[in-house]
């Protein structure tokens, strides 16, 4: 049994294998394979993709445009969680942002006349502001949490509950909606057939691997995340790393309330991002980067975000009726957890070392 | 086979060098957790110069009363804590809890009697199986209670979406006991379990070798493993306690609102989480105390008191002003508890209360096998 | 002379309907010199029951609630009963034993609003049509599960199409009152069902105008291709419907802070008051939006 | 003599990580009453034999007879039970818990229910009174250095009434006195008929304890000796399947380098320019007072001093870890302020620490990026070196100080303790700093690459850098600095000259006898 016992040829090969399976990024693609082709079997048409005022119209699309904001946040609080830290207020950072956005441009509908168009404030300038609010938000947590030493979990508590009444403060509690078409096309707009949102998570996540990849910038997160005092002694700033972490997630949520707010055409102070956290921390770890800090994968966060949107829709498109949803999501979940864990994956991996022995 | 007198090779140990200069006769592992203490006394006090009818044994027994069932689910996520888990079931399992009450007794016309041990071995039991498979696949406790939260929040749908009213005579009548104290105030059956259960877990967490197995796994799992120390079974452990504390608060929970529901609870869990770090205890494990946690449930109690007498501020303001005092207490108990140690830095830092500061002492990395 | 205390423990901010009717009571309070004690429970039962102890702690001349549900109110309404304090209710009834443990009560009734929905569709003319040929298949965004109207306006929804053979409902699935989740459930359901769905029944109007949007992205004409019916009569909905994109909206009307101060001077005054108050509430279909929309404060 | 009846007997272990093939058919035995000495350089397999007979890891292959008896340990509570009393290489110990309870818990069945602190606090004073050690018990842990965590380690081992004990480099921070400590308690127990399993890279221990000797190379046995059997110098040849040479150049008197020549180079370069470094009336509560001191380039000041002294606390005030509040630092006769580790390393300063698993690696990053980290965050977030200039700076330091390992790319938690050792002297090796403090930077490494390494640092000394060297050793002290400094108190007491002094004259002033 034991890999000495065997040829090397066939150990290398075993061992490729392993290498494969253990790869980052299988288990997720695993899962998302998985949650699409149970679609399918429910749903012949699941696959289609049809041609629609010149943009591409279909289930996965829809999967793909929905799972955006997701996806930037996850990608925000994926260097947050590497850091051995977590944020919890960053769906009251998404609703604050589109209040912020949503009140600025404003515009009123004026029944019988009037440009329902108009807007309040121009829309750079909003987007700005929004961007700028949330930036902002994240650096309060960076600080409160780097500087001032408060734990994670309470720092970003505060704003998790202060946030949201902020962001209704600033609605009124009302639900803005807007009437400034160009600020539609954030969140419903198409560019070369795509939705325009997927630009966005792509333009996000390529910025962050050159950040990380290319840069040291990776290496000084994990570092600070697996053995802060080492990283310290080493001379890495992890203070100042840990800051831009929340700073930088802070603005996620903030591109991921545009997008929201732009794709409803309206600012929901009360409701917009309620739980995203969970959604946001879930698709993280879902994605295989750990919340005990280190080593952590984009494009894992990402995939991870894709499987609870697939499984959002696949709910939905089921008909699985909603007393039962939590139920089927939990057993979701759990398989999905197991199946990633070390244990079963060498079950697995031995059971292909077997198989190849034949 | 050791013998004291004769085993020592040289006349005398030496000491090593003193510590730095005297300090307060308290004991500055104490300090923390006499700063919330103070900031708790502070708070109460200052509602009471501000409102009327604030400053009164009842009021501060009310905080007792309206909290029972949170200080409970406290208790046990203050053993997860420690360990260095998380619980995120416990609300969920809370509104399990009294649905199934609910549903049993009312609908199914079963003796509470039977109900309720029931009920309490079916929280212990969903705890059991997060904590099995946290331990036997080893996983993130935070990803497998999240899958139990949204299990037994679908259970309760499950059984019924609406709300199950409780009319049985025994419900009823335990809801209607207080304990007359002083002052023509009283106290329910909830307070006195719960302070049962505090006190059981502070005795629990500090006087025996489970309880301090606990702070060893929460300091560093690795070493506790090496030292010997039974990581496994007090792993599981905790998680049934938190899953039958979540139980426990069920049943408290359906003494205080006499239904059973699906949607009570909601974001109990996060509730019972700040309240025990707010209560000084660490999220990265191994350091707290569990009469934290009581503090902790008493100043979130208090701050919601104070908002409620206050009476003129809006949904929103309400949000805000809970964020904004929360934040000054953490920043007030941070600069507090620290103005001793701040002589010293890391090292020092760690020293003095290394036992209470997350910021300064190391992480313990898990997968290492030293050596 | 000490003005009157009032004590009102509101349910959250979870929805514009919410906070038009907090914003009504307040208004009111404000206008007829009576001093509020204002409690936002946060969805949560138990923060309304801390609150409603704290007002006897603070001893309020009266206490009003929107409970949160129906339930559990016997043990801290019994202490307001002990110390003498009335209680009224509004927005929703509450399910206790002894019936003197509160006053009166001021509301809407959800399970009606559901039943409005459903007369209005059967008699619409080009569902009537609809009905001759074939079947009518319903899709429905309930909200958020567990909760009272989400309950009641199924629930009184269904009631009025049992006896009508043709109306089906085919899917059902929470929209948990949000435009955003209206928007995302609404996309799914047209992806696995396309031109079958005929009706859409939402059970507030922000779903209902999320829904529109998906409608309007699948190349499909909301108000013509699917008829949609909806519960609140936001300004949003009149919007909607002036557009020609929503076909009815059923009003619930949350401005009950004129009607519940002068029930509290009533009361205080030691008046006899009924038992149950209805709100003043209709049906609006979109021939009368344009008419009602500049009457529309919220 | 001996009864030859094994207590323990481990038979044909073997056991492969991935890549790595860390023991190959090992066969062990255990004599009632022994100290058994397991030696082997560094990555050799002796943590991991150890591991194993403890229920760490399991073998892949082999068995484990206790008394004749199969076990298969599967966690080192079973081991425990079975009576095996372990200190690990490491110290793995629960920082945040007292020392007391680090020493006491679990080892008594009474206290499961109750645990009565008072006995609990005697006991542990008891023990560490034994190791001639006495503190505040009730602290938590992590207050102390790593070389009373290291005596509480062994305390808790000593705790029970164990019939194996197994002691995996115990000595390794220990100073003169806590080792002969420990030595005594081991012969002491060795009477008592225990059978000690022991691992150290200190011959001189080896040869004052040891009854019998298992050498270990690459995972495979080389062979068990009596004690009495092997020279040292055949012990050496054994375990590293080559003649080694001696101590490299050395500086100080114990050197081979003549003395008169030694003195020569001492002055000429600290006329011609100032010290590198000069720091002046150094003090902060809690830590040193008033301590003053010239580190010049191309020299090498050692630091000596008892457990608890103070060294480390200087050299982390010096690093900027711990803010000075009294006192001037000057670099190259300019008054620098350091304030951060990184201010440290810009002024081109670099600081080795002395607890490795907590200050030092990071553990699940691979051993390439360990060695690049400081030079990494000297050069900045944006300074990248190219993939292809870090495969080669990881290989050439792996070539250079002799990592055993499959690849760089491991994470460098799975490397035995002294090639973690030797990952963190490369990685501040790779700053080429100006000046570098090491705190007992041979810990755990083997006899003969210690003489590689600090020939190495020494060579780059002689090449104009400045040496900082604080170790337990007052030999390796003598042999390899050129002025040692005496701490005591916190306080510094003496400088002296190595040139000029001998071992007796330097424990005499260590322990207070002069200044
Ligand atoms: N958990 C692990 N995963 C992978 N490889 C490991 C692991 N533990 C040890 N090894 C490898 O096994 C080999 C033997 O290591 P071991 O720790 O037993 O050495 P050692 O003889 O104790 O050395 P040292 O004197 O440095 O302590 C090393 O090459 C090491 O890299
Ligand atoms: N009375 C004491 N109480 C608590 N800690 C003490 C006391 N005396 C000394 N210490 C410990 O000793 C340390 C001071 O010495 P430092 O670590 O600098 O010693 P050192 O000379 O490097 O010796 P070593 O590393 O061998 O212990 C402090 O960090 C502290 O942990
Ligand atoms: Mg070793
Ligand atoms: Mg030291």
């Amino acid at each position: 049994m034991s890999a000495a016992t065997k040829s090397p040829g066939a150990s290398r090969a075993s061992e490729s294998l392993r290498a494969l399976v253990r790869g980052r990024l299988f288990w997720p693609l695993v899962t998302l394979a998985l949650l699409l082709s149970f679609n399918l079997a429910f749903n012949a048409h699941f696959f289609s993709i049809t041609v629609r005022d010149g943009h591409l119209y279909g289930s996965l699309i829809d999967i793909l445009n929905r799972a955006a904001p997701l996806m930037i946040v996850a990608m925000g609080l994926t260097l947050v969680i590497a850091t051995h830290g977590i944020d919890i207020s960053v769906g009251a950072v998404v609703a604050i942002s589109g209040a912020v956005a949503a009140t600025l441009i404003g515009g009123q509908l004026t029944p019988g006349g009037g440009s329902p168009e108009a807007a309040g404030h121009p829309m750079p300038l909003a987007i700005i502001a929004a961007l700028g609010v949330a930036m902002a938000l994240g650096m309060w947590n960076g600080a409160l949490i780097s500087f001032f030493g408060m734990q994670p979990i309470i720092a970003t508590l505060i704003l998790l509950v202060a946030g949201r009444g902020v962001a209704q403060l600033i609605t009124g509690g009302q639900i803005i909606t807007i009437y400034h078409t160009p600020y539609f096309f954030i969140g419903n707009g198409f560019l070369a057939g795509l939705p325009f949102s997927l630009f966005i998570v792509t333009a996000v996540l390529l910025l962050l691997l050159v950040l990380t990849r290319r840069t040291a910038l990776g290496l000084f997160i994990e570092a600070v995340g697996l053995n802060p005092v080492a990283a310290r002694f080493a001379g890495v700033r992890a203070r100042a790393i840990t800051f831009w972490a929340y700073a930088f997630c802070g603005l996620c949520a903030g591109i991921a309330g545009l997008i929201i707010s732009s794709n409803v055409k309206s600012a929901d102070g009360n409701n917009a991002g309620l739980l995203f956290e969970l959604d946001a921390i879930l698709a993280v770890v879902l994605g295989g980067t750990s919340l005990n800090g280190g080593r952590f994968t984009l494009v894992g966060s990402v995939l991870g975000a894709l499987i609870i949107q697939t499984l959002t829709t696949t709910i939905y498109s089921v008909g699985v009726p909603p007393e039962v949803t939590l139920v089927v999501k939990a057993a979701v979940v759990f398989l999905v957890s197991i199946l990633q864990s070390d244990r079963v994956r060498n079950r697995i991996t031995s059971m292909g070392k077997l198989g190849e022995a034949l | 086979m050791r013998n004291e007198t004769d085993s020592r090779f040289f006349a005398a140990p030496r000491a090593l060098p003193a510590r730095a200069p005297a300090r307060p006769r308290l004991d500055p592992r104490h300090l923390p957790f006499m700063v919330t203490l103070g900031l708790f006394g502070v708070m109460f006090g200052a509602g009471s110069v501000a409102f009327d009818g604030f400053f009164s044994l009842q009021v501060f027994l009310n905080l007792f009363i309206d909290n029972a069932f949170l200080l409970i689910a406290a208790v046990g996520m203050t053993f997860v804590i420690i360990s260095g888990g998380i619980d995120l079931s416990v609300g969920s399992v809370t509104a399990l809890t009294t649905m199934v009450l609910a549903h049993l007794v009312e609908n199914r016309g079963w003796s509470p009697v039977l109900v309720i041990p029931l009920v309490l071995l079916m929280g212990a039991t969903i705890g059991l199986i997060h904590g099995v498979v946290i331990q036997y696949f080893s996983l993130q406790p935070f990803i497998v209670t999240l899958a139990g939260m949204f299990l037994a929040r679908g259970l309760c749908y499950l059984i019924s979406v609406d709300s199950i009213a409780i009319s049985h005579p025994f419900f009823t009548d335990i809801s209607a006991i207080r304990y007359p104290l002083p002052f023509e105030t009283s106290v329910s059956v909830n307070v006195v379990m719960a302070l049962g259960v505090l006190l059981g877990a502070v005795y629990l967490a500090h006087s025996t070798r489970l309880g301090r197995t606990l702070y060893a796994i929460g300091g560093s799992e690795q070493s506790a493993l090496l030292m010997g120390l039974p990581v496994a079974r007090t792993k599981i452990f905790v998680y049934t306690f938190s899953g039958f504390c979540s139980a426990l608060a069920g049943i408290a929970f359906t003494f205080y609102m006499l239904s059973g529901y699906g949607l009570h609870a909601q974001g109990m869990e996060m509730d019972a989480i700040a309240a025990v770090v707010v209560g000084g205890t660490l999220l990265t494990g191994g350091a707290g105390h569990v009469l934290g946690t009581l503090v902790g449930v008493l100043i979130y109690g208090t701050i919601q008191t104070l908002i409620m007498f206050e009476g003129s501020l809006s949904s929103w303001w309400t949000k805000i002003v809970i964020g904004l005092l929360l934040l000054v207490f953490c920043l007030l108990q941070k600069v507090l508890a620290r103005a001793p140690a701040r002589q010293g830095s890391t090292r020092a830092a760690r020293q003095d209360t290394g036992q209470t500061h997350p910021v300064s002492s190391p992480i313990e990395q898990t997968a290492q096998v030293g050596g | 002379k000490d003005s009157i205390v009032l004590g009102f423990s509101q349910v959250g901010a979870e929805s514009e309907w919410r906070t038009a009717n907090t914003q009504s009571i307040k208004e009111a309070a404000t206008q007829e010199g009576i001093t509020l004690k204002f409690s936002d429970a946060q969805q949560k039962q138990e923060n309304q029951i801390k609150a409603i102890r704290s007002f006897i702690a603070q001893r309020v001349n009266v206490i009003a609630f929107s409970p949160v549900v129906e339930t559990g109110w016997e043990p801290v309404l019994r202490e307001a009963k002990a110390a003498r304090i009335p209680v009224i209710l509004t927005d929703r009834a509450v399910s206790v034993k002894d019936e003197s443990l509160w006053l009166s009560f001021l509301g809407s009734d959800f399970v009606e609003e559901g039943r409005r929905a459903a007369k209005w569709l059967v008699g619409y003319a080009p569902i009537q049509e609809l009905a001759a040929k074939g079947e009518v298949n319903i899709v429905e965004l309930q909200g958020t599960v567990g909760s009272a109207p989400a309950i009641d306006r199924k629930k009184g929804f269904e009631e009025v199409l049992k006896d009508q053979p043709k109306f089906k409902i085919i899917r059902s699935q929470t929209g948990d009152f949000t435009r955003a989740k209206g928007k995302e459930v609404m996309e799914a359901f047209l992806k696995a069902e396309g031109k079958k769905i005929n009706v859409l029944y939402a059970h507030n109007d922000d779903m209902a105008i999320g829904a529109i949007q998906a409608i309007e992205e699948a190349g499909l004409k909301p108000g013509k291709d699917v008829i949609i019916v909806s519960i609140d009569a936001v300004k949003g909905a009149f919007e909607a419907m002036i557009a020609g994109k929503l076909n009815c909206t059923v009003e619930c009307n949350p401005q009950l802070g004129p009607q519940l101060m002068r029930l509290v001077k009533d009361v205080v005054a030691g008046k006899q008051v009924p038992r149950r108050i209805v709100t003043q509430e209709s049906v609006f279909p979109q021939e009368s939006a344009a008419r009602e929309f500049p009457n529309r404060k919220y | 003599m001996m009864p030859t009846v094994p207590v323990l007997e481990m038979r044909g272990i073997s056991k492969r990580f991935s890549g790595v093939q860390a023991l190959q058919g090992v066969d062990f035995r255990l004599l009632p009453g022994e100290v058994h000495t397991v030696m082997g350089q560094n990555g050799a397999g002796k943590s991991t034999l150890i591991k194993i007979l403890t229920g760490v890891h399991r073998p892949d292959s082999g068995r484990i007879l206790l008394r004749g008896q199969e076990i298969k340990p599967r966690s080192p509570l079973e081991a425990r039970k079975l009576g095996i009393s372990t200190v690990y290489q490491e110290v793995n110990l629960c920082p945040n818990l007292s020392v007391a309870e680090n020493i006491c818990l679990g080892q008594d069945a009474s206290e499961t229910f109750a645990i009565r602190w008072k006995q609990m606090h005697q006991k542990a004073e008891a023990l560490l009174a034994d190791l001639n050690l006495q503190l505040d018990v009730t602290a938590p842990l992590s207050s102390y250095s790593i070389a009373v965590q290291q005596v509480c380690a062994i305390a808790r081992a000593l705790s029970t009434q164990a019939k194996i004990l197994i002691l995996d480099e115990p000595t390794s921070s220990l100073a003169e006195d806590e080792v002969k400590m420990l030595l005594s308690v081991m012969r002491k127990l060795r009477a008592q008929g225990m059978a000690i399993l022991f691992v150290t890279h200190f011959l001189e221990q080896v040869f004052e304890i040891s009854d019998r000797i298992t050498v270990l190379r690459n995972g495979e046995l080389v062979g068990e000796y009596p004690v009495q059997e092997v020279s040292r110098i055949e012990l050496v040849t054994r375990m590293v399947g080559r003649e080694v040479a001696g101590p490299g150049p050395g500086r100080g008197k114990s050197a081979r380098v003549p003395a008169g020549t030694q003195a020569v180079v001492d002055e000429a370069p600290a006329s011609a320019e100032g010290p590198f470094l000069s720091a002046e009336g150094l003090g902060r509560r809690g830590s040193v007072q008033d301590v003053g001191l010239e580190v010049r380039r191309g020299k090498a000041l050692g630091m000596g001093g008892l457990l608890g002294s103070g060294r480390t606390e200087l050299a982390r005030l010096l690093f900027g870890i711990d803010r000075a509040e009294k006192g001037s630092i000057k670099i190259e006769g300019r008054a620098a302020r350091i304030s951060s580790p990184l201010e440290a390393i810009q002024h081109g300063i670099g600081f080795c620490p002395e607890d490795r698993k907590h200050e030092g690696i990071v553990g699940e990053l691979s051993i390439r990026e360990n060695i690049l980290l400081a030079l990494q965050a000297k050069r900045g977030i944006f300074r990248t070196l190219s993939r292809k200039r870090q495969d080669e700076l990881a290989a050439g330091y792996i070539e250079a100080l002799g990592i055993k390992t499959p690849s760089a790319e491991k994470p460098i938690s799975q490397l035995s303790g002294g090639n973690q050792q030797k990952v963190l002297l490369a990685r501040w090796l790779a700053t080429e700093p100006r000046m570098l403090i090491l705190d007992e930077p041979t810990r755990g490494i083997d006899v003969a690459a210690k003489h590689e390494i600090m020939g190495k640092v020494m060579e780059l000394c002689d090449k104009g850098m400045a040496i900082l060297f604080i170790s337990s050793e007052i030999e390796e002290v003598l042999c390899y600095s050129d002025r040692i400094a005496v701490m005591r108190d916190r306080r510094k007491v003496s400088e002296i000259k190595s040139g000029e002094a001998d071992e007796s004259m330097v424990f005499k002033i260590i322990a207070g006898g002069q200044v």
